[in-house]
């Protein structure tokens, strides 16, 4: 009775919440095994692979040679041996050396061979920040994916989530794209213990409320979510809608809201232009119902390659500070005090200040 | 060897022969609309190494596909109407002649994108291992593919985690109309650089469809005992265009020695008076060979051309399996 | 004097304009060069890279390996050696084996070495349609490039603006994707035979008008023209705005026209969800001018890989026709006889009735 | 060998390692704010190579970038800044130690991405043999980088072009945290893979300044008059963690007797005590070489710390030259 009070609210982050939907993963179905560079390593892909070698050993836990292309490819062909493959790149970047196996190939298997082999595999992408990494290390680049048939594209940003749906992901049957932002790997949620879903294609209203609808996801959910407690002294209600997946893109939910607050701010978790934003903004001003006095906005990150230096880089990303000044824009509000009230919510270059670099 | 297989062996390459030949002919009707990249000229080699295959084992092929699919067994009839973009084909139309697939006959799959199955293909043969499952891949690409980096990627892991696979590079020295001496430094063997990757590799003949049943059945024989991989690199020649039904050799990119030396080196003819000349069949036989197989065809021709197109219903279906 | 007049009225193909381009560019700049698989073999890239070889020579047409991501790297390298480097893949396709070299490096160069190198490199990528190619060489995956800041994309749908546009691309500092339609190769336009230059960054109103604006670039701009044509018939004025440049995004004349129409139809080139359209519907509905009578709606290429057989390829693809039916939709006007009377027009699986396959 | 010659390569391995050392002791005052992948243990390389190159030869490196950029003469307080963000950096704060560049000294470019320099060092060889320059470009990266496709499509079109360049592999034997025997089938040599591939090959000891300085001064001349590439794979050893200021032998990743072989291998204290029983120099020089260079290292870090950060109007500079 103890252990179950205890497990029910249990705080867990993200990290930890990953590492237990593979163990539980794994446990359950012999054939979900887990590769990638480092998977097997002291440092565990940021603890997130932590016991996974010591539980289930060499034959389900592969440490990769530096070829990310090709590790794509055996994915597949493992994946077509009847295995549930999960691969992970430590930076999103490293996938683009392998977008013909995903796009070409895996996006496109199950379609072009009508409906024979279906391509289960879990492709784990860390979207890096901060600390300097610099133009080759910070990409989120979730639109290059997101714009894909045949692909799923998922993108947690809570411990909770991120287990329920990394579970999701393993169990499906079809390519997955699952999305990491390192800086959430530190945040903490309850999570239970046992085995549970949450399914891909849902988005989830994070936060109820009436005056203006903030959508986001990955860690801006994060930045979205401070926004609106700031907003709660300038007496503003905002409902914060979480995408969660961007592929298939869930834009019911985002409707009705929009429906009710008639205001829609979009916080790109990548680059402004062509990104996930512009979809969901197309998506809700293009739709049936319509209702033209809506206002429509977003905020994303600077579009330019992120530099290395803090100085520019905190210039780049959108905190919780500027999505309050974008929603004063639209409610045509002035928040008073707004930027001097709020700096130590501002965000720096670490994802809090237990973090000393350098990843 | 015994009368049986040297048969077996002459009607593969009379069959896959015969099958491209009437694409070809057929191909101006304009009912085959896809690319085909026909393999007239190099029968000997799937011929020669699928004989030697197992049901269970299974073959990966690229654009030039025809000839792997046929040898492997996958249905003609599915074929033909895949080509011609019937509900009927093998991949019910949604993948044309690049795309030929017969799981039953183990015919994994085939994509265009050059080298691309060489990494799935070694995947699988990993599966295949963990699961003990004691088949053979095959994972047949051109001299082009090897240009590829991938390549390299997977004749490493191959390698490294001692994989049972047959690669099989045909080796046709040319890639479109790109002769290998402008890709790949001149006197240096692919078989040599992946036997320095730690995969034993050989040279061959790709004409001598005797020699390479024989050569391939040891090695098949291995790869199957020793689980580790094997490469073998065939030296061969395309007779018709890169892609498309006709001769091309009026747009004079490859040499004129060089292509008659290779057409006077066809797998088939040699074989075929060879044969006859040992009696394995009579002229009689043959005759009656070339008629089954004609019909065959002219059957599967039909089946396709009769089929249906698939329905507005099919557009959206198989984009996910859940 | 004669020659001068029938210069100036001289209809070439895309193909050809192409070709003028390179030789044009290549004569006037001798650190251009050309390479490729294919360039200098007997089909020269459908015609586009003719002469080349037998003008320039074997130190400036260079054929290529089969090994897509170095031939990238090796562009960029020779660039760095003051060369300029134009590269062509002839499908979409070919070049996911090279964006990390794309995305990683050559956008990002000249940020971050701080402005000491830059890279003037083309990549000409060919779209490819039709005669049951399939999935995986009938991409057209603009939208991939179009996100990444330090890269430009451009995408003309004419012979005139292609000759223009790849002087323009060839003479930049900064790396250029520049998108060819397989189908637009055959099109005519006329073309002068001087040396010009197109500039990138400016779109084009290719047809006036005042009831509604379309908008599109690359080969469905040639649908747009002939849904507008068709539109006369219904006493429809259309405006087409043909984009060419598809980053950086020349909005203010799709801006300009919209508050003229009120009623906008994004044509998208490629798959509808996550692509230019969604970020040209963006662009004009977060605009601070925008006017909330105007009307938004696209269409775009059906969101599934695109079959091999005609029977369903041709079902993916919005014709000239199409896109009547969804301007009707918009204006609210029923188009009597439409997809009866205008049969003709509708687009099959060649680009027209002289081609016979295979490419 | 003269006298002035060893003492360069002495000197410039002390320095290397005196850099990096104090690197590691100030980067836990977070003003260090990148990763920086430290290379000390593998002084010998690039000091042995590039004393033979000239100023006009290029240089391209990758993540573990300080010592080849020292070695071809970057500049120190331009490095130190960059690694603080400051304005004054060689990439002004953009790039970070991953992205060090001084096109003066001939370092063209270092990127984190394993392997990606290695096409652009070959287009840029293959720049200069176009242009005549006689100019020799020098390519480092690790053996993990051998695990790229990308490695093996740029070995190929160099020996296909006789690209002007050197290939230097710095095989330490790990990849991050991964031993080479979980990547590489064991047996297998780097530089027998290159060379079969047509790329004239040699592995050396990498902890062996001297002999690497003599063999790769006839190496690089070779290169230079026959326009033709070597690859060489030098074994040596990082003494410190993969990315980061510290020491983590406490994770155990690496074996014992190992780790005790190599740090007993220290190519500069065993250089160190030749030259001084050579008498090439004194105790008393030595110490004065350890004060110029620690002077030099402090002014280097007060000038970084001094120096600026970018202003905001620099975030939009340079994304595009036109
Ligand atoms: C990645 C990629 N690059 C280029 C092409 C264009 N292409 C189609 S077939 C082919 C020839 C490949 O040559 P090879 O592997 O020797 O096979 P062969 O055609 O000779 O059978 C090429 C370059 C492609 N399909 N995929
Ligand atoms: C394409 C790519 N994959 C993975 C990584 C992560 N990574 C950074 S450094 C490194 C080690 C590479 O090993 P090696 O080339 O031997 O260089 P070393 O660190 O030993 O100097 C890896 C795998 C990366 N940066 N780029
Ligand atoms: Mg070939
Ligand atoms: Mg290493």
């Amino acid at each position: 009775m103890q252990t179950k009070i205890k497990n029910k609210n249990r705080n867990i982050n993200y990290a930890e919440a990953i590492n237990e939907a593979l163990l539980q993963s794994m446990k359950l179905d012999k054939k979900v095994v887990v590769m990638g560079l480092g998977v097997d390593d002291p440092k565990r892909i940021f603890g997130t692979t932590n016991n996974l070698f010591e539980v289930f050993g060499k034959d389900r836990v592969f440490d990769m040679p530096t070829s990310e292309n090709a590790i794509t490819g055996f994915a597949i062909g493992m994946s077509l041996g009847k295995f549930k493959p999960v691969l992970c790149h430590q930076r999103v970047e490293f996938a683009l050396l392998t977008m013909d196996q995903i796009i070409n190939q895996a996006a496109k298997w199950f379609y072009m061979n009508n409906g024979q082999m279906n391509v289960p595999i879990v492709i784990r992408l860390i979207i890096g920040r901060g600390w300097g990494q610099g133009p080759q290390h910070s990409q989120s680049l979730e639109n290059l994916f997101a714009g894909i048939p045949g692909l799923k594209v998922v993108s947690p940003s809570s411990a909770y989530d991120a287990k329920g749906m990394l579970i999701s992901s393993i169990a499906d049957k079809d390519p997955v794209i699952f999305f990491e932002h390192r800086w959430l790997h530190s945040t903490y949620s309850q999570v239970p213990n046992k085995f549970y879903k949450i399914p891909i294609g849902k988005s989830k209203i994070a936060k109820k409320g009436k005056d203006v609808t903030i959508v986001s996801s990955s860690y801006m959910t994060i930045e979205s979510m401070k926004a609106s407690e700031i907003l709660k002294n300038y007496y503003i209600d905002a409902e914060v809608v979480d995408l969660r997946t961007l592929r298939p893109l869930d834009v019911n939910p985002i409707i009705k809201s929009v429906n009710k607050t008639k205001k829609l701010l979009v916080v790109d978790n990548g680059w402004t232009q062509y990104g996930i934003s512009s979809e969901v903004i197309t998506k809700v001003t293009t739709h049936k119902n319509f209702d033209k006095n809506i206002i429509v906005s977003r905020v994303g990150i600077a579009d330019t390659p992120i530099p290395s230096t803090r100085s520019l880089a905190k210039l780049c990303y959108p905190d919780c500070v500027d999505i309050c000044m974008q929603i004063s824009k639209i409610l045509n509000k002035n928040f008073s005090g707004l930027s001097s009230r709020f700096k130590n919510y501002r965000a720096s270059d670490t994802p809090n200040k237990y973090f000393t670099g350098p990843f | 060897m015994n009368k049986k297989t040297k048969f077996n062996l002459l009607y593969s390459m009379i069959r896959m022969r015969m099958v491209e030949e009437r694409i070809s002919s057929e191909y101006s009707n304009q009912q085959m609309r896809c690319p085909v990249h026909l393999s007239v000229g190099q029968e000997a080699i799937s011929s020669g190494i699928c004989l030697n295959l197992k049901d269970k084992d299974q073959v990966f092929s690229a654009h030039r596909s025809h000839f792997h699919y046929l040898a492997k067994g996958g249905n003609l009839k599915q074929m033909i109407s895949e080509l011609f973009g019937k509900e009927t084909g093998c991949a019910g139309g949604k993948g044309g002649s690049m795309h030929l697939i017969d799981i039953k006959a183990g015919l994994i799959a085939a994509v265009p994108i050059v080298g691309s199955t060489i990494p799935i293909g070694v995947g699988l043969a990993w599966a295949n291992k963990l699961n003990r499952s004691n088949k053979v891949v095959v994972i047949f690409f051109g001299e082009g593919a090897t240009e590829e980096g991938v390549f390299y990627e997977s004749i490493n892991f191959a390698a490294l985690h001692n994989l049972p696979i047959l690669f099989v590079c045909e080796n046709n020295y040319y890639s479109v109309y790109s002769n290998i001496k402008n890709r790949q430094p001149t006197n240096r063997k692919i078989s040599n650089v992946s036997k320095s990757m730690g995969v034993e590799s050989y040279r061959m003949n790709g004409n001598k469809v005797e020699e390479i049943f024989t050569k391939t059945q040891k090695m098949i024989h291995s790869i199957r005992k020793n689980n580790k991989p094997i490469l073998i690199e065939l030296s061969t020649y395309r007779v018709l265009e890169h892609c498309g039904p006709n001769n091309d050799d009026h747009l004079n990119y490859r040499n004129k020695k060089e292509l008659k030396r290779w057409l006077n080196n066809c797998p088939i003819e040699k074989y075929k008076e060879h044969l006859l000349k040992q009696k394995v069949l009579s002229n009689e036989e043959l005759k009656k060979v070339y008629q089954k197989i004609d019909k065959e065809i002219s059957q599967s021709f039909d089946f396709a051309k009769k089929s249906k197109f698939p329905k507005k219903d099919k557009l959206f279906k198989y984009i996910y399996a859940d």
